[in-house]
């Protein structure tokens, strides 16, 4: 198969991939759309920061204070050179994508003109946003009078744009999707999106948290306004997220979350607030995460972003062809590799997913079943949940044929 | 934890399909969008019938059926004791070993006993527990229901 | 010196201590304020996290799924246990006591009454707060119109609640103070506090950051309503906070951020949301670090928060008792040992801190200067900013002697 | 970093104490609380005059010693390039090892070289120096004189 990865040697970084499971069976891990696996080289990078530079960061005047400091804002470079950000002042980190994206929708609730979102003003989502694109948009709604509209989707899993023009108009203020969803796995059109964006004069903020561990990232030729991701996905530790703003942005937006660290001067009276990205970093960072991340970025670069994404690209493309000859199987969005991410969802005939997922584990084999934070698009595609295969840098050929024999012992189980 | 019974009653379900009641509910577990729609029908305090409809896995749809096997017919007080046996069962984290006395009282409901080890499905196993406690208590006047099952 | 742990023993659980800096100086470690060092225990659990059981946790059903939610829960049984929490239901965890503090500010401004805060209302704080207990109450307080009141400071650096019927009154919704001052050291009277805000209906929130790290915790006996503190300066990660608040108020109250695990069914157009404390959990949570945090607390158990704190008293007795012999130093917060804290501060002389801070570092002896994230406490005393040496269970008093004598030679130095 | 000049200029403060100028500025470091007050006067494009009062940490005394006997005296060109080398000097992390060139223009302020190794000092001994640029702008024109530096 062409454009594969070396994954026999890619999976000796990844210590958890050689765990039995349930009385010796080798585990077949194919939950990454959830949380990506570790490379040693991130936990190394944890274990020696604790061992021999932890401090908190900002500040202080002894060396381990200087050292921690200097690690954690090199993670903030790493991650700029990443997603090729014009400055790295750009980058904020947060706790997960989901913080990113609600600090951007309660910015927007807080900010004076033209970025105000209030209730003469709309606020554009996809029916395929994870949760957490949705709810914080919802209760920005709720919280403002402002009206939020979404685009639909159709029958193969993609955006429904035809009705571009009355979904984003001159009253949208922000237009907030997905690049790659994690339930249907389909990679959306962003040039049509933002440029229709522009034209009202919205902003754009891009969810990318299925994007960045995946493919190349440019901040810059995406276009857009905000772009969240998450670092647990992309073999970097829990407890980090990253937003990246424009510039200009960030300077005009008001802060979120008050506290250590994001201030110039604090008296009883009123507070200054220091200049992006700290403005938007309260109280004590996620230090030894962020180092983390930036080992995590060391280690996909090692690798190439291009080289990943053409292996979860041959990945994508068997796993496709292999699920096709399932009997009752049906992938729930794009049915080819074309324009789709590594993350694969699909029911088996009348099978509950939670039969499917639990038997597939018996067998050593991990996938989610659910509907994958993504509701809408249950609801949408008529079905209570999905299964979800999902495959990262470390999967194999092999492993999409596990897969494909436990689903036909699952149908014999149920059948 | 798929026990020959449980993918029986799951296959063969007893008692599917709605008929006549003196309440009805509709229970969902939003996690995993197992839905129940049942009823029951009382003739005094005897349960006369548990008639139901939903869509799940097997585990919650089995477990309809076996309370179905288990109820109907039952005076309220029994039918008490029985759910609050399996409640306790489907809490125990999988360190409850049932016992001859518990599956005189379980009968085929011991099978589920597997079921606890796994936060993820107790609940699925209950949602028809849970229907079927709502529904006596709308059945037979709430409140006062509800007080001497606490 | 009676009351001292077996600091030989423990100082071999943190390989850090073991570090030279500048050229071989042993590290004498008196920042534990800003951060704590952690235990070889803590670092192992991570890693035996990421290496074994690494999944997203809730609502999976392969083993490593079940045993992430596991461990993440059974982190939240030991927090629930530490403090006393009536019930583990009640324990949230956030990325750290900035975000616990914040998250009751934004809770308050959405809540509806009898919690709301609006402009009728009066929020209190104190002239000591950490700024992460000052500014999400100035920005509540704008948002809103809301008045901020605050308690004074007396000249021996402990509240003045001399006229605590006029701050705390029928219109005060919230009192959130500090349990130990971070930057006086001071330890404050909170049942005086307590009873005044029950009597006028007010909530109260206390800041327990530097306070759960030393000394036995019971929220039950605080009597609070909500109460945050933060894992990296308890031996726990960074990236890792936690916010108690009482049942009932965690039920009626709406929550802050939206996302993933946060609700309980979404549908484009409306959500509902999880009981507590996942409505307050907005996306993949810090579970390593809950993992790590976790660990952390079976450590301080296994020495006992009794004896640390009584490790800590004679030190900062000891610590009192030296520092007066150094001319020209004056602490600036109590000085004695009663009521008081591990950490101390004080000026010295003319000299200004960031000297007296860099002259100790190039000693090997690692303080903190500034202002602390409290610089009203800095105002109120007329001061730019102090240097500041605090302790944990790990500091002897040899530490304090290298201290003393490091003073000894920033006064010549600069004399 | 505490050079014996640094030392020296810290305990014995050239032109210290605040004179009569053409514009006066106040600058603060928040982070630390360094301070200074400065006035600037000019005689044309020559700098008859550079006073000061503040209070803060060595680095940041020394170093507005240091420019009180660097600047004065000079043409604002060359008080111009005196700064910006002190600033590309500060700024240089600790990479750049002085030479003959820039000791020659920057005297004394050579000495300053192993603080731009420590980040949180930088700041401190930029104060005066800030102070100054913008003292200058004030003096002599704001914008006009703005472009010319950047
Ligand atoms: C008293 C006090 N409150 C709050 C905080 C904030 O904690 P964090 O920075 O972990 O959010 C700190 C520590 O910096 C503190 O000392
Ligand atoms: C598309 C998408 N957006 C947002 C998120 C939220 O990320 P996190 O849970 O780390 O906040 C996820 C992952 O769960 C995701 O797949």
């Amino acid at each position: 198969m062409p454009g594969l990865l070396d994954t026999e040697a890619i999976r000796k970084d990844f210590p958890i991939l050689d765990r039995q499971v349930h009385d010796g069976k080798k585990l077949v891990y194919l939950d990454n759309a959830a949380t990506s696996q570790k490379p040693r080289q991130v936990l190394d990078a944890l274990s020696e920061y604790y061992e021999r530079y932890n401090a908190n960061v900002h500040r202080g005047v002894h060396v381990l204070a200087e050292e921690a400091t200097a690690l954690y804002e090199g993670a903030r470079d790493k991650v700029a050179e990443f997603i090729n950000a014009p400055s790295r002042d750009e980058v904020i980190f947060t706790k997960n994508a989901s913080e990113s994206l609600n600090l951007v929708a309660n910015m927007l609730g807080w900010a004076d003109e033209p970025y105000r979102v209030d209730a003469e003003t709309e606020i554009v989502i996809t029916e395929m946003e994870h949760h957490s694109n949705i709810v914080p948009w919802q209760l920005l709604a709720q919280r403002t009078g402002a009206k939020l509209k979404w685009f639909g989707l159709t029958d193969d899993g993609r955006l429904d744009l035809s009705n571009i023009d009355e979904i984003i108009t001159e009253k949208t203020k922000i237009v907030s999707f997905v690049l790659v969803s994690n339930i249907l796995g389909t990679v959306n059109p962003v040039e049509t999106i933002v440029r229709r964006a522009q034209e009202v004069g919205a902003l754009v903020c891009i969810d990318a948290s299925q994007a960045a561990p995946h493919m190349p990232m440019d901040v810059q030729a995406l276009q857009a306004d905000f772009v969240a991701f998450t670092g647990h996905k992309m073999c970097g530790p829990t407890g980090i997220g990253v937003l990246w703003g424009r510039q200009e942005l960030l300077e005009d937006l008001p802060p979120f979350l008050g506290g250590g660290e994001m201030i110039e001067t604090v008296s009883m009276h009123s507070s200054t607030y220091a200049p992006a990205p700290h403005k938007f970093e309260a109280g004590t960072p996620p230090v030894a995460q962020a180092v983390g991340l930036g080992a995590a970025i060391d280690y996909l670069n090692s690798i190439g972003m291009d080289r990943i994404l053409a292996h979860e690209h041959a990945i994508t493309e068997y796993a496709v062809k292999r699920l096709a000859e399932v009997p009752d199987l049906k992938i729930i969005g794009p049915t080819t590799a074309e324009d789709r991410g590594a993350a694969i969802s699909f029911t088996l005939g009348d099978i509950h997913p939670h039969d499917v997922g639990q038997v597939l584990d018996e067998q050593g084999i991990a996938v989610r079943v659910g509907h994958h934070c993504a509701r809408p698009v249950c609801l949408r595609y008529g079905i209570p949940a999905t299964t979800r295969a999902s495959f990262y840098l470390y999967s194999t050929p092999a492993e999409i044929d596990a897969l494909v024999e436990g689903l036909e012992h699952v149908r014999n189980f149920f059948g | 934890m798929y026990q020959e019974v449980i993918l029986d009653h799951y296959k063969n379900p007893h008692g599917r399909g709605l008929r006549d009641g003196d309440a009805e509910v509709h229970h969902v577990n939003p996690t995993c969008g197992d839905e129940i729609t049942l009823r029951v029908k009382y003739d005094g305090t005897t349960i006369r019938d548990v008639s139901y409809e939903g869509q799940g896995c097997s585990i919650s749809q089995a477990s309809a059926s076996v309370l179905n096997d288990l109820l109907v017919g039952k005076e309220l007080a029994d039918a008490r004791q029985i759910q609050e046996t399996f409640l306790e069962l489907m809490q125990s984290k999988g360190k409850i070993e049932p016992d001859d006395a518990m599956e005189e009282i379980l009968e085929d409901a011991v099978a589920f006993a597997g079921v606890s080890k796994y936060p993820a499905r107790v609940k699925c196993a209950l949602l028809s527990w849970m229907a079927w406690k709502d529904a006596t208590a709308q059945a037979l006047g709430g409140a006062d229901a509800e007080r001497k099952t606490a």
